[in-house]
């Protein structure tokens, strides 16, 4: 188990990550163009989406597919419910700047998920394809648990039409579902077409992903210093064990295989970094980003990424008696 | 050369808000704008840039908007509503325009 | 061979550009970065250069080169005639927006090339390496022809030296040529040195860049809702099977493979959606660009791509006995 | 600080006209220029966005040219050479430059 | 809309300097500042494009700096110091702001 | 030897860059958006720095490497002065702007390096794989010195302590040394994992990489016509070989392989164009860039591209007396 702790933590996908963080703490002026980075992470997401519709394709569908959606679904929806009592208790961030986070937390992190496909792919755990669905519904419901929050406190939002809209066909919803629904329509013959385009290179795009991620954290943590108190840096390492609890026991009453376990906890641990914060841009403008953004991307995703998803990994196997 | 004399706002706002304010100012009457990208600044807010972004949480752009001085209040009035709660500044100046028939 | 038809239609890459198609029209945010795009372009040019130079190298070069280039020179000089007395029969779009059409449908579309390409590949049909140089050729006549058609109702073009060098040396005729040349020179050897960049992820490249043209084309459509009448809608669905058959004509007379058939056939249907529109800016600058741009990037690129390249192939097949 | 007044001159035009409005302007005997992107835009012909775009067909930029007052007549008979046809804005406003030999 | 006189300051700097040039406006007291990207230009040392490059030496950027009347003296000098031995050009113009606490 | 000499003149690398320069000369609007000019230069350094890496995990570390390093700390800070010299002698350019141009010929252009790396790998040469670190210690020493140097002629450089920050920290510097170590620490399996895409596409990145140098080379000699009189044209074909005899002294002192005695022959003979230029226009901002700039990027980098790495190669391996 430390070999494979071990084996994670000094992965170049993880070196990479670290690599970032370094160059941003040394003021290094190393960056990747906004397009550039925009670029890979759609190829992220389109590889992602294609393989696991591919993945669909190939292995069928079962009826735990409307089972695990319904579940993701309610994650989504309710972690924020337990990440808002959870920072209120821990920390003295007020009731609008706590639903902000909270939205973060019910909602995912497509890296983490990738970055959970790749370490479950190195063990050589199968997982369902359709999980890829799955994250793409997890990012909304969030939104809408923390908004209904920041009512019930007596503030308002701004949520027009316009805001819904951006929410449910942002981007990367609409790249993972279509890739995942034009993998799954074009099964193995259209993998085979593309997988020296998705499969081959994906490593390595994930390497300078997430060097630039490194950087954009460090540079974001630098920028912070001193937005966030102890209590809330524990509550950004306590969450994801939390929200990864709660994956595994909907993944367990589904009976999901091993690896869709793991990444239904990864989801579940995970709070997103893209969507969530643009959203809250325009419903909260009041929330301070620091805050959010900080613990996302400085605090939760590095934890996930370094210990999180190993840990996860490695108790999924354990429950479900896997290697 | 004539030049005809009109008023040019330039609004600094967040990036998500971008296309609520360009509606917002059409509806207004204006009959153009231009949106420049930005690369990073600072405010009350601290010191950001775009540099490796992915997310439009963090990005902002600035609309440029050239309009007759009758209609510059109306304009304000429909930013303003836009900005308000928003991170972001509203300047204006005077200036002179070609083609006054456009505006 | 509708099996074939439904085998393209369900290929990634048709699939890619409905999704950025339906993307446009959800009013999702995704987007493809400007600089994005440009390195994609820039990559299919250069790697459908290369390829058709190192296929040259392989095959020798006969006279029908020769033929090949004065054919598409005619064709594309030709071919805005035919486009501009069709578009004025079906449409009320007047003499100067006419002429602008009639430019873009005599000159070509490289992607509309690409996709043939890529068909009659998976079709396992081979073909000239040297249709690059005729596609690269094809590229300028059209606008002459149509700034001829210009000056003969009498209406004035702003053509300065500056134009005619942006037309002949425009980026695009230069990267396919000067790669066409660096593969000729190459060869095989070449070709081996960069395949695993240029052939192995070619197919992908392609499938992303066609999601940003089903963006592009999606968002065009919906701005200019209402500018093309059905006559106008009609020309761009007539005139590339009109075009296709000029070329096969050609074909037929030169005596090309199956393969160049179909590529000669392509070429003469597709319409330019990049360096003639900037030309037309330049020249004719009182001409519409959302008549020319929708009918050449929101109709018939699409016609092409799903119906149009399947068709070409199949009836060059038939015409000249082949699989 | 002292400042010595000058004229700041914005044209929006299409990036395909965007060499000839520089070569003219510096044939009326202009120092300088600063040439920027523009991501999007409206006006009577049309929204607009760079998003996704290859072709410099559909796109802006923003040139912006800072000059003395007496060159500014000469300036903007030049510009509107190139721009009468197209698309596009023109503005001008008063400004106070630093080191006034540039101009 | 009330609108409070201001000053815009747009200064156009090597991207080489921008920092430098911030971390000055910021000690010279001033609470914002935009920075916009550039495409190109020209000017007494020659004309420049920014396509293809790697480098940051050969780039430039816009920086954009509302402040309130009286402290556009201390701006303009701080700026001074940092763009004097350097090419660039520094202008100034009225403006009107809104919400002028943020200045 | 001619053939080998032909063989790289023809090679698709060399082959681009000639294409960039052609297309900038016939003034072609061809251009690489400058995010993806960055985001393949970001590619160049992250695979060149893993592949080094990976190297020196496989063949083990020997004294050498810290003689290396010395040599080329030695190299970039004494190269300065006799560039200096040469110039002054040479030319009629005054002390500062020869100080200006000393400090890119001590410095490195690390594609020149890479373009090394490809050539010794066609020739089936091994190499050291801590040359990578040599390179990027070469980077800075070079600018102490042209600013001692302008300092004793008595003129002022504007150096604070962010510019030696600034220099010391580049990009191109952690960027090299953080994936060397990231390949150093992860070795073969890490190379495996992402070698799909920092082996296989390297060579087609590079040539699209050095298209993009053809073009601002070409685009920087056509705008600073008449700057360079022939005194200095002279110097930077002269400069190179010297620098490469420099490279080849310590090379045969350390013992270095013949691999490793042609890389630091072109390290030493090849002059900066990213970071010492931005350095000199903080640090010496009244010396002209065109000057440094045309000389480094539009004379020695093309000379060296061309002539001067397949000379190297052939007299290391002579000196060697290996194949
Ligand atoms: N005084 C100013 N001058 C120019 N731009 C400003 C100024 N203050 C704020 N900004 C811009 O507006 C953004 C948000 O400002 P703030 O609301 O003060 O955080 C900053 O990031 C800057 O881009
Ligand atoms: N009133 C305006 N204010 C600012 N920019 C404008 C205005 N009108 C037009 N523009 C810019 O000029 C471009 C062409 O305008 P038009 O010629 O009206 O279609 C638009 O896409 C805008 O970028
Ligand atoms: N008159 C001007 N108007 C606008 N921008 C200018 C002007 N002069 C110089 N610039 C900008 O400042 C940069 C450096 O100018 P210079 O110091 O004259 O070489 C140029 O590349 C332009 O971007
Ligand atoms: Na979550
Ligand atoms: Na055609
Ligand atoms: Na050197």
């Amino acid at each position: 188990m430390l070999d494979l702790a071990a084996a994670n933590l000094l992965s170049p996908i993880i070196l990479s990550f670290a690599l970032g963080l370094a160059a941003a703490f040394l003021r290094s002026d190393l960056s990747i163009p906004e397009a550039v980075a925009k670029g890979m992470s759609i190829y992220l997401l389109f590889a992602i989406g294609f393989k696991g519709g591919a993945g669909v394709a190939e292995h069928g569908v079962d009826l735990r597919l409307i089972g695990a959606l319904v579940a993701g679904l309610v994650l989504s929806a309710g972690l924020p419910f337990i990440a808002y009592a959870l920072l209120r208790a821990l920390s003295k961030i007020d009731s609008l700047n706590a639903a902000a986070v909270a939205a973060h937390y019910g909602s995912i992190s497509i890296v983490t998920f990738v970055a959970a496909t790749s370490l479950i792919d190195t063990r050589g755990i199968d997982s369902e394809g359709y999980m890829v669905a799955v994250a793409a519904i997890m990012e909304a419901p969030a939104i809408v648990a923390a908004l209904w929050l920041v009512s019930r406190t007596g503030q308002t939002s701004n949520t027009d039409a316009g805001l819904w809209r951006e929410i449910l066909v942002n981007g990367s919803i609409v790249l993972l579902v279509g890739s995942f629904i034009i993998g799954a329509v074009t099964g193995k013959d259209g993998l085979e077409q593309i997988s020296s385009f998705i499969v081959a290179p994906f490593q390595g795009v994930l390497c300078l992903f997430l060097l630039d991620m490194g950087l954009v954290a460090g540079r974001g943590l630098r920028e912070s210093r001193g937005v966030l108190g102890g209590g809330a840096v524990a509550f950004g390492l306590l969450m994801p064990p939390i929200g990864a609890t709660c994956g595994l026991a909907a993944a367990l009453l589904l009976g999901l295989s091993t690896g869709g376990t793991v990444l239904l906890m990864a989801l579940a641990a995970s709070a997103s970094y893209i969507a969530v914060p643009a959203a809250m841009r325009v419903a909260l403008p009041e929330a301070n980003p620091s805050i959010y953004l900080t613990l996302s991307l400085g605090v939760t995703f590095p934890f996930n990424l370094t210990i999180g998803i190993p840990l996860y990994a490695t108790v999924a196997q354990a429950v479900n008696g896997g290697g | 050369m004539e030049m005809h004399p009109a008023k040019r706002v330039e609004i600094v706002i967040e990036a998500a808000m971008a296309s609520r304010l360009t509606d917002a100012i059409f509806e207004a009457g204006v009959t153009g704008y231009t949106v420049l990208p930005v690369l990073g600044g600072a405010g009350r807010s601290g010191r950001w840039t775009r540099e490796g972004q992915v997310s439009r949480a963090a990005g902002m752009v600035v609309v440029i908007c050239l309009v007759r001085e009758e209609r510059v209040d109306t304009l304000l009035e429909a930013a303003f509503k836009v900005v308000e709660r928003h991170i972001g500044v509203v300047s204006v100046n005077d200036c002179g325009v070609m083609r006054a028939e456009r505006f």
